[in-house]
């Protein structure tokens, strides 16, 4: 094919443990990348791709090295580098655009300082050159009043801005290949679209080759031009966006691209059942200390009413900081509201979870975003199934046992995992058990936060199946709240749009793409990434919403 | 791992020798060895004038040094009533004078009386030396006398010396340069009494003795209290002999091991209150010697007969034959020491009684006492402290004597600071130390009389506080030395304090400075040095 | 400079205000538990019961000890610190001098210790794992385990009685040239320096590794930066605050903590005094010692904190 | 799964490392010699077996004689017991006290963190050695008070810690889902914030216990210490520092012992063994 940028044979890492012991984690991967090619790693996390995409700047984090294969750049052989070789070439010839530009910048520095860092280490350009140039990327990458904002330190400017200003930097020296890892995964849809669009461009006239590290393929399908599918450490398929999209060959593959159409909800309408579980009304709630009117310092929700049927399923979306989580923390006591009311299957709902009767606590549980972080990694899964089980049903002994066991069977889990600790679990699992947990308080309303955001597109799916499932077999009801429109459309009645902790919308799950009228809820759902090649390029959005609304 | 009994010590002592002659004996290891031996200090205090006699040839004059004391803090002062410890007295001996001042010999010697007389030895005429001056240039006069006396009845001041003070009756001043005493009884003593270190002479009226105004050899350049004080020559000084230095600076080291290292490394050409171990690295480096001086300070251990278990005559002399007084001055003290005969008028005392023997060591003896004291076996605390010298040593070592014939001591070590106030005369067994005094009568009034301030052990007898008072009125010396020989043997019989040896100060100085003598009101020629040295260039 | 340093340094003024008072309160508690007062004390062997009530009475002890506290407390609000009782001079200006002898070591030692334990711990942190940082870390330890008297005595031993080049004692009263200070101070700030710059050096060196694990950190490694320069212009800037820190604590150490080097070099300063005035219960003495530590520990820290808010942007604007 | 990479052993789902393994050894060896001190010891520790002092090691006397001439490998042996011991239980009551005050402030938070914080850094404010003497002095030198005062000293440090990493933990999802559930203060704090703070809490339990060896030995120096005729080892130097002078093994070996001690702990924490989590990534 045509003449190549880099080319990776058989690349074998491998990762050593604390136990010193030594396990593949790259088992033979080959691609090739073109001159101007933006190429796509795409996978559930654990596949591998971020850390294929580093040895191509000779890089491999601590505790990883190459053992095996071979990684040309611009015929250079990447994988045997000595550090200072190596050092020559990163951000001069192969730059990189990391996953959360957040993190990626020094807190300390100015951003100009570190954008044209690059050419100051390699000696590139006088300073002045470099941030002419710099200020050019800025305006090239769709940056407000580009002079200037190199002057602030990160913290002053937006996680969209940030990610833009970390291409900026990598562009500063014209490398020959830019490697995007996840960038746009830390961002709201309708940054997403900002960013995607903003990359694209720059990529686009010019030769520069990239590689696209994502698991979200509907973004992959706006920006790569081929795609690389890879699970445990093993190229799965590869082949142009096109194919991988219309015509998956491998199984995982077609799994990935089913991932992405849920099954529509079929709701269970049975008009018999009319008694709400849950009726919040008027309710406020915020951070800080109480002021005089008895409204907190920071107000995060703001008159929020909503009514939810037992037996049937409401969600909540909206961007990060809209008060969606907020909400679910109000409701469940965790956060005291500030004013207003909560009735809980008809019976007024204690403000603070410290008033409530036990009996309330059980029937309404809360699953968190982060399965990782929401279980105790010092205590065994069988333990931390069994603490709710003898906390609300005084159960003991083999009762326990059994129940714990049928619990684990419930959220699909072999039993044996009860003598597990919960890091040697994956992350599905994690959340599975995350869930069996809520399920042992036999509760009638789970308040679930994201819960299917940390996870991959196919994990995610699974675990939504499994919701649906349980609702059908225990009567449940579910508020769930989520960023991600077809997660909620998968799995309830009615969604709430929620935009900077007001309720701006409420519609039915069903007919939400059509039926909307708010602009900001039309922006927020034309912005999300559907699975078509042209869909960011045949996008039309309201600049002026884009400015009200998004952040940039 | 048989445990050797302390019986067979004397065995090993030759062995010791040997050993230390290898190492290549010294005139110190020697002194050591004689002491050992039983030598009086006196003696080997001889040896060790002789030896240095080769400096006592030509005094030389001038040069600065540094003194090294002992113990020092913000307490430090210049007030002779209140003055508490070796550093205090060798700053006021250097700038005031008393009106007697005892010799190498315990004999007193005039200083700023010209003559002190009495018939009787209950009014005392003194005649003060005429043309002595203060550092402020007044001249000294009879007033002055009767200040500094009767300060010392003044509750207020807080003297040290209240109550010997306490039997001056009437103090008065009968022309300038004649004084007045009359005291409630005769006491013979009275030049004696009048050589202590609280009976400096101060200026009439004086109420802030940080200047140290006085009469003496040196006046106060600098004086910070708990930091350091320095003296320089006063140059219309009275005495024709002396001062030969310049002056001199002194401080206080109280870290032994430092002012050992400040003394070796040249740092201070005088270092008082040496360990004993101190000799070894004194003899291995050349510059530098030390001299032993037996003064009759003692460590002793009190068992108040009006308490349990010292109410038994039988525990008490138990407890005396328990203590390995050998063992002590060999290797407790190092040699520095004389074995005492549990009575406070040591060898260095012209009244000492020689005949009396110490009491040898006895675990079986003692053992037979307690078993008749019925104490065996019972949890008895001995309360220890560093405030007296060697009596933490002391104690263990009574108590490792004990557990061998089944007695149960047990050592409870008290810090040092308000010792004194919370222990001494106050726990059933405790140890004291007592500084020298220059004569039985102080000591006696002082530690044993019915109601003696210091009664360490409450010992009460009639015949002995009549036979003190006797010999107090007594002017004729034979017949005086008898009645305290006898008053010893109580004592050392009937009281509860056991006095296992007299223990000898060690002062290290630079070899280049002479004329450094012992004396029985302490260590460091009574710490009166800074007018009789001299520094060799 | 700007509002947030302001309100750390009032917020950190009523905090010291307080600290001062829980202290002094402290202090006083423990010596009233001590056994015996200052006129016992004085009078030692001659502490007959009505020659110290006679001492009390001069000294105007007799009234309650709490009472004379708050007497001292109002005072010290005033600015006075009181008059010692063992020798009635005003307790300022024996302070004085002992303070500024201190202070003089203190100083000495921080001046050297500070940029000493920059260097190891950058380099160590610069190379870490290397045979270079090992070796450091393990001389670090081994000067960390070891009691500081066994270092002092062991250098006085060998560097003034052996080798003869310092003297064995710190005469503060004796310095008149900068090389005299030199030669006399070199034994105890020798000693100091290496006991504190260690403590800072491990610290340093932590706060950096940490660091060294962050996002931005990595980030600079692949825009090709050295390993000097990632740890320079990258990780020290954002380690500021915890060095600062910890080089506050290793500082107030040097105040309060170094009892046992002016004890082995009969060193004039305050902590002894502190340690003289406990022996003779003079209580102004004792509780303006007390106060003089608690100040300079609150004083380092403050300046630590304000080093952390101007080195961090977030915070300084 | 035995495998040795670099200076690395590791058995039972636990990794070594050689310098680590030393270390424990070394410190092993005191512990025991701290138990069984009594069987051990060839002298009584008080009696006075040798009319030298300051011997030099000999067949008769391992690590030579003291300054009175008694046997110092008996009284290194018995020091063990005290120095071990007495940091031991310090280093315990502190860590008690300061950890679970720090836990309750870190999941109570509010008001009683405010004030207890305040109040122990004020107390942190004070010169440990200084307080240390200041107490002793007051109410003497018995092995309790040596114990409670150290504790005391360190305490607010061990506070300071263990509240700073409790917070962390407070703010996981894993202790909302357990206060969501209604748990009480003492189980969320047992249950879920101590398992998950005890190993960053054991190395700070080992350095504490490094510090208080030496603060206590730092006491003794001063002459506070444990009653005659027993000895810690600090105890130990201070009465036979007059044999610095000629290297005498009363001096050195009692210092080698507090060293070899507190390096080891301190080498031990550098280089603790860690659970192996072999999941790969």
């Amino acid at each position: 094919m045509k003449d190549d940028l880099a080319q990776i044979r058989d690349l074998q890492v491998t990762a050593t443990t604390d136990a010193g012991r030594q396990i593949a984690i790259i088992k033979g991967v080959s691609f090739d990348i073109a001159k101007g090619e933006m190429v796509a790693l795409i996978g559930e996390s654990g596949s591998g791709k971020t850390t294929i995409a580093l040895t191509l700047m000779g890089y491999t984090r601590t505790g990883c090295e190459i053992t095996g294969g071979s990684v040309l750049l611009k015929g250079k052989e990447m994988a045997s580098l000595t550090r200072a070789e190596a050092a020559k070439m990163r951000g001069a010839v192969a730059a990189y655009v990391p996953q959360s530009a957040a993190s990626a910048f020094n807190p300390s520095q100015k951003i100009m300082d570190q954008v044209v860092e690059v050419s100051r280490i390699h000696g590139l350009m006088s300073d002045t050159q470099a941030q002419e140039k710099a200020v050019e990327l800025f305006r090239a990458l769709a940056l407000p009043n580009p002079e200037i904002i190199g002057d602030r330190f990160p913290h002053q400017v937006s996680g969209g801005q940030l990610q833009r200003l970390s291409a900026a930097m990598a562009l500063i020296a014209d490398p020959a290949l830019m490697i995007f890892d996840e960038p746009t995964t830390a961002l709201d849809v309708t940054t997403q679209v900002e960013v995607l669009r903003a990359f694209k461009s720059v990529m686009q006239n010019s030769d520069i080759g990239g590689v696209y590290v994502s698991h979200d393929l509907a973004v992959v399908a706006q920006i790569a031009d081929r795609i690389v599918v890879l699970k445990g450490g093993e190229v799965q398929e590869e082949g142009t966006a096109e194919q991988i999209l219309t015509a998956p060959q491998h199984p995982y593959t077609k799994q990935l691209v089913a991932a992405f159409k849920p099954a529509e909800y079929a709701t269970p309408i049975d008009e018999a059942i009319t008694d709400t579980i849950l009726d919040v009304q008027n309710t406020f709630a915020g951070y800080g200390l109480i002021g005089k009117d008895g409204m907190p310092a920071f107000v995060a929700l703001k008159d929020i009413s909503l009514t939810l049927k037992r037996g049937q399923n409401i969600g909540v979306i909206g961007e990060s900081g809209c008060g969606k989580s907020t909400l679910a923390r109000t409701i469940a006591g965790l956060l005291p509201r500030a004013s207003g009311d909560i009735q809980f299957d008809g019976k007024p709902l204690q403000a603070d979870l410290k008033d409530r009767s036990r009996e309330h606590l059980r029937r309404l549980q809360i699953v968190f975003q982060f399965a990782d972080t929401a279980l105790n990694p010092n205590k065994p899964i069988g333990t931390i199934l069994g603490r709710p089980l003898s906390f609300y049903h005084n159960m003991g002994g083999r009762q326990k046992e059994k129940r714990v066991e049928e619990l684990l069977d419930m959220v699909h889990l072999p039993t044996s995992l009860k003598y597990r600790l919960p890091g040697e679990l994956s992350g599905g699992q994690k959340q599975r058990i995350n869930l069996a947990r809520a399920l042992a308080a036999e509760p009638d309303l789970i308040l679930c936060d994201e819960i299917t955001s940390a996870l991959d597109t196919v994990v995610a799916a699974a675990i939504l199946d499994l919701l649906k499932e349980l609702q059908n077999e225990l009567g449940l009801s579910y508020l769930f709240i989520s960023h991600d429109l077809s997660t909620v459309q998968a799995i309830c009645d009615d969604v709430v749009v929620m935009y900077n902790g007001e309720k701006v919308e409420q519609t039915k799950a069903a007919d939400m793409m059509h039926a909307t009228t708010h602009p900001y809820s039309k922006l927020l759902l034309s912005s999300v990434p559907k699975l078509d090649l042209g869909w960011l390029d045949s996008l039309e959005q309201d600049p002026e919403l884009m400015r009200k609304f998004s952040d940039r | 791992m048989t445990n050797r009994k302390s019986t067979n010590w004397t065995s090993r002592d030759n062995a010791m020798l040997r050993q230390s002659l290898h190492r290549g004996a010294t005139r110190r290891d020697l002194m050591k060895m004689m002491m050992a031996g039983g030598l009086t200090m006196s003696a080997s205090g001889l040896i060790l004038g002789s030896a240095t006699a080769a400096y006592a040839a030509e005094p030389t004059m001038g040069g600065m040094i540094r003194v090294a004391g002992a113990t020092s803090s913000t307490a430090d002062t210049l007030d002779p009533a209140i003055s508490s410890n070796s550093t205090d007295y060798s700053r006021i001996c250097a700038c005031y004078n008393r009106l007697t001042f005892l010799d190498t010999s315990g004999d007193p010697q005039m200083e700023l009386a010209e003559s002190i007389e009495s018939d009787n030895a209950k009014v005392w005429t003194i005649n003060l030396r005429s043309g002595v001056t203060f550092h402020d240039g007044r001249t000294l006069s009879a007033d002055d006398v009767v200040f500094s006396l009767a300060r010392h009845l003044d509750k207020a001041v807080g003297s040290k010396v209240n109550s010997i003070a306490a039997q001056m009756s009437e103090i008065t001043a009968v022309d300038p340069l004649t004084v007045q005493i009359t005291l409630d009884a005769p006491n013979a003593d009275l030049p004696v009494i009048l050589s202590l270190h609280h009976f400096m002479i101060v200026a009439d009226g004086t109420t802030d003795f940080s200047a140290g105004n006085g009469t003496g050899a040196f006046m106060v350049e600098e004086f910070t209290p708990g930091v350091r004080s320095v003296m320089l020559r006063n140059t219309n000084y009275f005495k024709d002999t002396g001062p030969y230095l310049d002056g001199f600076e002194f401080f206080a080291i109280s870290d032994e091991n430092a002012r050992l290292n400040a003394l070796v490394a040249g740092d201070v050409h005088l270092s008082s209150a040496l360990n004993s171990r101190a000799l070894r690295l004194l003899d291995a480096t050349p510059g530098v010697t030390a001299d032993a001086s037996n003064s009759g300070n003692y460590t002793n251990l009190n068992m108040r007969r009006d308490m349990n278990p010292g109410e038994s005559l039988d525990f008490v002399t138990g407890m005396k034959y328990l203590l390995n007084r050998e063992q002590i001055e060999k290797s407790v003290m190092r040699g520095l020491a004389i074995a005492g005969n549990d009575q406070p008028v040591s060898p260095a005392n012209r009244f000492h009684n020689a005949e009396l023997a110490p009491k040898a060591f006895d675990p079986e003896r003692a053992r037979h006492h307690f078993e008749k004291a019925g104490l065996l076996g019972t949890e008895i605390p001995i309360v220890a402290s560093d405030a007296a010298t060697a009596s933490v040593d002391i104690a263990t070592l009574v108590q490792q004597a004990g557990s061998e014939i089944g007695m149960n001591f047990n050592v409870d070590r008290v810090p040092a600071d308000g010792y004194w106030s919370n222990y001494w005369l106050k726990a059933p067994i405790h140890f004291g130390n007592i500084n020298p005094r220059p004569t039985p009568d102080i000591l006696f009034s002082l530690l044993y009389t019915s109601d003696a301030p210091w009664n360490e052990s409450r010992f009460k007898s009639e015949s002995f506080d009549t036979k003190l008072v006797e010999a107090r009125g007594e002017l004729d010396f034979a017949r005086r030395k008898e009645i305290y020989d006898e008053m010893q043997v109580m004592v050392s019989e009937d009281a509860g304090t056991a006095i296992p040896v007299y223990l000898s100060s060690l002062d290290g100085r630079s070899e280049q400075i002479g004329g450094l003598e012992s004396n029985p009101l302490g260590g460091m020629m009574g710490y009166a040095f800074a007018e009789y040295i001299w520094l060799n260039t | 400079m700007n509002g947030l340093i302001l309100s750390v340094l009032l917020q950190r003024l009523g905090i010291a205000l307080i600290s001062l008072f829980i202290v002094s309160l402290a202090v006083f508690a423990a010596t009233e538990m001590l056994p015996g007062d200052v006129a016992e004390i004085l009078l030692g062997q001659a502490a007959t019961p009505d020659a110290v009530a006679g001492l009390r009475e001069a000294m105007g002890l007799n009234e309650p000890a709490i009472y004379r506290y708050f007497r001292w407390l109002g005072g010290l609000l005033t600015g006075d610190m009181g008059t010692s009782y063992v020798n009635d001079t005003s307790v300022a200006s024996m302070i004085g001098d002992r303070l500024s002898n201190t202070l003089k070591l203190a100083g000495v030692a921080a001046l050297l210790s500070v940029p000493l334990a920059m260097f190891l711990g950058v380099t160590s942190a610069m190379f870490r794992l290397s045979p270079y940082d090992r070796i450091i870390s393990f001389l670090t330890i081994a000067v960390i385990s070891v009691p500081e008297f066994m270092l002092a005595t062991g250098g006085v031993l060998i560097f003034a009685v052996y080798l003869q080049w310092v003297p064995a004692l710190s005469l503060a009263s004796e310095v008149s040239s900068f090389g005299e200070l030199l030669r006399t101070f070199a034994l105890p700030v020798g000693i100091l320096t290496v006991t504190v710059s260690v403590q800072m050096s491990r610290m340093t060196r932590a706060a950096l590794i940490d660091i060294l694990s962050s996002p931005y950190v990595e980030m600079a490694t692949l825009k090709g930066a050295s390993m000097p320069r990632v740890v320079l212009k990258h990780a020290l800037p954002n380690a500021i605050g915890p060095i600062a820190n910890a080089v506050a604590l290793s500082l107030s150490y040097l105040v309060g903590g170094v009892i046992i080097i002016e004890t082995v070099f009969n060193y004039p300063g305050v902590a002894k005094l502190m340690v003289d005035a406990v022996a003779t219960r003079d209580l102004p003495l004792i509780q303006s010692c007390a106060m003089i530590f608690c100040f300079s520990y609150l004083f380092l820290i403050t300046l630590a904190d304000i080093a952390g808010i101007l080195a961090n942007p977030r915070l300084r604007t | 799964m035995m495998l040795v990479s670099g200076f690395r052993l590791s058995y039972w789902g636990f990794s070594f490392n050689l310098v680590g393994i030393v270390a424990s050894v070394v410190i092993l060896f005191w512990a025991v010699v701290a138990i069984f001190a009594p069987l051990l010891t060839p002298y009584p520790i008080g009696l006075i077996v040798d009319y030298d002092y300051f011997g030099p090691m000999t067949s008769e006397f391992w690590l030579g004689t003291d300054y009175l001439g008694r046997d110092m490998l008996s009284r290194v042996l018995y020091g063990a017991r005290y120095t071990v011991g007495i940091a031991l239980a310090g280093v315990f009551l502190a860590c008690f006290l300061g950890v679970t005050l720090g836990m309750a402030a870190a999941s109570i938070g509010g008001l009683f963190d405010t004030v207890l914080s305040r109040f122990l850094d004020a107390f942190n404010s004070i010169p440990s050695l200084l307080f240390g003497l200041v107490v002793v002095a007051a109410v003497g030198s018995t092995i309790p008070v040596l114990i409670i005062t150290l504790a005391l000293i360190y305490a607010p440090g061990s506070y300071r810690f263990s509240r700073a990493l409790a917070v962390n933990i407070n703010t996981m999802d894993f202790v909302t889902v357990a206060k969501a559930r209604g748990e009480g203060t003492l189980y969320v704090i047992r249950e879920e914030i101590f398992p998950n703070i005890i190993s960053p809490v054991l190395a700070d339990f080992g350095l504490r216990f490094v510090w208080i060896v030496l603060l206590l030995s730092g006491l003794s120096f001063l002459g506070i210490g444990v009653q005659p005729p027993n000895a810690d080892w600090g105890a130990l130097v201070r009465e036979n520092l007059g044999a610095l002078p000629f290297g005498a093994p009363a001096v050195i070996v009692p210092s080698f012992a507090i060293a070899s001690l507190t390096i080891s702990v301190n080498m031990l924490i550098d280089n603790l063994p860690q659970r192996v989590r072999d999941q790969g990534e």
